[in-house]
């Protein structure tokens, strides 16, 4: 965990409103894991106040990939930085995917935005099998750029499967009998819910990485807390996830 | 450079800076240690404490607000016990002092807290949270309540030889007061000011942005708010004051000391850039450097009216 | 989308939509009537009037601060026999709700002012301004007095059968009693919030930034504290509210409405972009198409906790 | 009055911190006159709040140009603007300089950044004598582009006279035996001030263009007030001035 000051290697827009940029931090590409986050200043000014947090997308060589839709007024600056611009990250922050022990096949399950961290979950998995479920609103809004064997998902239908991730995902494991995997998976809270709900019911392995608001990003402010399942009050989404285990905390 | 005397004190408290991080933006010091040099900094101050562990609130516990933030924790906090056991082995090692926050539910409850911590070596003083905002019972029913407020000086006041420091609302019209009583009731100094009450919501869903309605809004934009009361109590109470709201940068510490803020404390700025603190301190000493100030403390209600 | 229906009223006034310009942001409604359509707005609050015209603060009287600005203009106004001859003939060819705000130095100034315009037909109601934070005599001694604002609420009632709304002081922890006073008083309405009292220094010159030291907080900053106290109102009192306090674009607007607000008044926007009115009434129709509203007024308090 | 959108033309930086714009803004441009000023809305968001007020330096067909240094968080963000953004631009405003009535000679007497009014004044005044005293602290913040006959004077003396710029008018009217003039000022309040009791002293006929601390720059706040000569109250800068006789204002 520290600050770098760093430089906009690249800017790439990939979607409607979705960007990915390419940032020179050999400090923070050095320990980054997969499904760790960093909290960016977006503005040299106080405005807006609070750093915004962005998932690790890819690490490569010195350099670390985030990729973010324009949401608000930190996303929408963000976009507008152009090559050379220096920006303040701080990071790596977070606990990110855990990949020890034993899984034959790693399956991803990404909804939207949180397609995210997998570029880099599949660099660090290396040869290990892969199966990705990657969801969207509508086809332009599917990110499956670096994501392996991506398996498509509409709501819409304008791509793949009509229908959701989970279905998708829950039709591909029945079919296919797949065994000995495990889920990581990231994206809006709806689809976390169903996902969830599916591999507690099945007793699958699953990893959720979680989003909230948050200030500090590192554990000082408090102000990330999911309740814990066991009842044993809240745990912090930055500290403590933002990837858990699907069954130890309520959505 | 190095000859300027940057140390300060409140009461019988000596602080080598007086540059300190407030409650609830510094956990107990750990997080932090790996983003700055807290031993560079005149103080911390830990998270409020109460005598049993707090969950806090339920989420969402913040959000942002235009230059600033609302926060409804709910003083989440591992209760005296732990404190001692768990978090003061670490701040033992720290070379700063180490200011002990209380918030309580029930005056019994401050004094109870304060009796079992003022043995604890490490802790070099303590700041009453009498104006926490987030939760229902204390909080603001102490904190803007004159007589509240003096029963409580005067309790805590009895069980410790320690600095005791009064952390005061801000959402009365009558600061001074609250500062008049402490002073009156043997209470070394006055923090001030904790957050002020605000709201925000979402106009889709119509709920509340945080679950608590209400929280406590901090940060750059009530800096302006902070000033005018940092003064009101200078004007009129002679009790060394620890000025506190929106502070960012050196700048803004200066000023609060030339409004009559015997120290400073940084909150919300940690949460963005955990080392304003140490920069604060640095950029304290290049301002006394060009102004010709040989001691800091000349700036302490400085002002010219 | 013209079938919706913006109308709302502040006890016996009708406005032909929620928006207003707020006393103090618009003059007497000639300059900035070149730069919007003044006509389009529920209405307008004129300066704050004395008996007697006031030059105001001497310079600086205004400064900015992290979303916000602080000002002491001091009640600058031309009096009550100015207002009438120069002032009034411009308004009264208006085609919006004229609300005459009054701020006076003693109860007595409250009721001569309230007396001698009461019988001018232009004024469709009077805002009673007991909260100005910049002047000497009046203002927050009044405002921030329970007591005080009762007896002028029931004072300036005795003497005019028009709407009276006393404009709070935002300055308390307790603005709900307040309201709970004007209502039992006999005032028809309240609006909150005035501004929150701060201060700003050079710290080159260790002089108050403003001239008269302390001025008045306004700006998207306060917008939370503004949220907080119309939502303790509206759980507390059954009286209508106007909302105010950093309102910028419409969903400030709808915001301040959804916690309660019967309808809302900008001021510091008008200064930034003075058309800032009538896009919060276009806002506002659009949103209500979307969200299926058919009348506004259905957002009043709509609050969902 | 009105609020004009207006793209940047181009931006030149014509000293070290000091730039010139051009923007496209017909309808202020049509008109404007000297010494008029606008309130420029230097951001899309909420920060700064408050717009900042720049005098119109010069209109040229459908443009107008402004001339400023970097001071603050403002100024600054207007100095990265680039060629095709859009400025909101509220304008003109104030009463601008009185050129009605009798002289033969106008004399500029201007310090630092008060040189901006001058151009388009001098473009107004057509064929009259005109003889201009420009002062500064030091040479590499004279400005003089397109103004008449500069004489200059720095407070270090690397360039021109070493003194003010009072000194230098007040020799040169003695020296030159000048008659029939009227004197247009802008500058630093300490400069103002020595040219107002100069003038006074000596009964001539000075206008002094002032700044001050503005929030709406039209005349709704009553944010900008200055104190008359007269003993009845005060002025606005903003809607009364900028530019008010010197004998009618206490500086
Ligand atoms: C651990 C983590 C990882 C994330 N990774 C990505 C990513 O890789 N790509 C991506 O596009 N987005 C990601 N997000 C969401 C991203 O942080 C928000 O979209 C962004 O903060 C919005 O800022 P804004 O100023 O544009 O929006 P605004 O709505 O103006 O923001 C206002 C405030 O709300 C907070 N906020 C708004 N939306 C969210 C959200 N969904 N989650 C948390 N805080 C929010 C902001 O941080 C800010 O404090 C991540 C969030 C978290 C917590
Ligand atoms: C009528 C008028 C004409 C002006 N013409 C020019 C010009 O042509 N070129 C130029 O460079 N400057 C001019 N100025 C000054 C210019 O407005 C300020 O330099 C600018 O507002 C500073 O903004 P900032 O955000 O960079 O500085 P900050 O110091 O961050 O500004 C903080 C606040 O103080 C105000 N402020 C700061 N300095 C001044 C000042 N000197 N006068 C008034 N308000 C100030 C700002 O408007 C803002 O509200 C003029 C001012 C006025 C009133
Ligand atoms: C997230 C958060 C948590 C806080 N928790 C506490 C607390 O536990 N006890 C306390 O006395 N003050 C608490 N505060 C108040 C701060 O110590 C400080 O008084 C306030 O934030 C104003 O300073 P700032 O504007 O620099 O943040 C908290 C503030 C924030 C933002
Ligand atoms: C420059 C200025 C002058 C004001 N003058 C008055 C006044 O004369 N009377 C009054 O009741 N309120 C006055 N106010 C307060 C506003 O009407 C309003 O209550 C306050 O500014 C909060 O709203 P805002 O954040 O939208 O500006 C003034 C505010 C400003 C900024
Ligand atoms: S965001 Fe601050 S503790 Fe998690
Ligand atoms: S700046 Fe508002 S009246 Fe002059």
């Amino acid at each position: 965990m520290l600050i770098e000051k760093s430089v906009l290697e690249s800017k790439r827009q990939i979607g409607e409103k979705i960007f990915q940029i390419k940032l020179r931090s050999p400090k923070i590409a050095t320990v980054a894991k997969p499904g760790q986050f960093c909290n960016i200043k977006v503005s040299e000014s106080d405005f807006p106040l609070l750093r915004r947090p962005f998932s690790i997308s890819n690490v490569d060589g010195d350099s670390i990939f985030f990729v973010f839709d324009i949401h608000g007024e930190g996303t929408e600056i963000l976009s507008q930085k152009e090559k050379g611009n220096v920006l303040d990250i701080l990071g790596p922050l977070g606990n990110g995917f855990d990949i020890s022990g034993d899984f034959t096949t790693a399956i991803f399950a990404a909804g939207g935005l949180g397609s995210a961290p997998f570029p880099f979950l599949a660099k660090v998995l290396g040869n290990k099998e892969i199966i990705s479920f990657v969801g969207a609103r509508n086809s332009s809004l599917v990110l499956q750029d670096d994501i392996p064997n991506p398996q498509i998902a509409t709501d819409d239908g304008t791509l793949g499967y009509k229908g959701n991730v989970v279905e998708l995902l829950s039709n591909y494991i029945v079919k296919h009998n797949l065994k000995e995997f495990r889920i990581f998976s990231c994206g809006p809270n709806p689809m976390l819910k169903a996902l969830q709900k599916y591999s507690i019911e099945n007793n699958f392995d699953c990893q959720i990485s979680v989003e909230c608001a948050m200030a500090c990003g590192f554990g000082i402010c408090q102000g990330c807390p999911i309740e814990a399942s066991n009842g044993d009050g809240y745990r912090l989404v930055c500290k403590d996830g933002p990837v858990f285990n699907a069954k130890d905390v309520k959505l | 450079m190095n000859s300027i005397d940057l140390s300060t004190t409140i009461g019988s408290l000596k602080l080598k800076n007086p540059v300190l991080l407030a409650s609830g933006t510094v956990g107990y010091g750990n997080e932090i240690a790996q983003l700055t040099d807290i031993s560079k900094l005149g103080g911390i101050v830990t998270k409020s404490l109460s005598l049993k562990p707090r969950n806090g609130n339920p989420p969402q516990r913040i959000v942002e607000t235009p230059s600033g933030m609302l926060n409804a924790i709910g003083l989440a906090n591992v209760g005296v016990e732990e404190f001692v056991k768990e978090k003061i082995p670490f701040l033992k090692e720290l070379d700063t002092a180490i200011i002990c926050n209380i918030a309580a539910s029930s005056i019994e409850e401050y004094v109870e807290c304060v009796k079992i911590l003022t043995c604890i070596e490490t802790i070099n003083a303590f700041e009453i949270n009498v104006s926490c905002p987030n939760v229902k019972e204390g909080g603001l029913i102490f904190g803007n309540d004159l007589s509240s407020v003096a029963r409580i000086t005067e309790q805590v006041r009895a069980v410790t030889n320690k600095p005791i420091i009064i952390k005061l609302s801000p959402n009365v019209p009558n600061i001074s007061e609250f500062a008049s009583v402490v002073k009156n009731e043997g209470g070394d100094a006055v923090s001030a000011i904790n957050t002020l009450v605000g709201s925000s919501f979402d106009i889709y869903t119509r709920k509340p942005k945080i679950k608590n309605i209400t929280g406590g809004l901090s940060g750059p934009a009530i800096k302006p708010i902070a000033i005018a009361k940092v003064l009101e109590i200078k004007r009129n109470v002679d009790i060394p004051i620890i000025g506190i709201g929106g502070i960012m940068n050196w700048k803004d510490a200066a000023e609060f000391m030339i409004v009559g803020a015997s120290a400073v404390q940084v909150g919300t700025a940690n949460f963005i850039n955990p080392n304003t603190g140490n920069e604060i301190v640095d950029g304290l000493i290049e301002f006394c450097d060009r102004q010709r100030i040989q001691k800091l403390t000349e700036l302490i209600g400085s002002y010219k009216i």
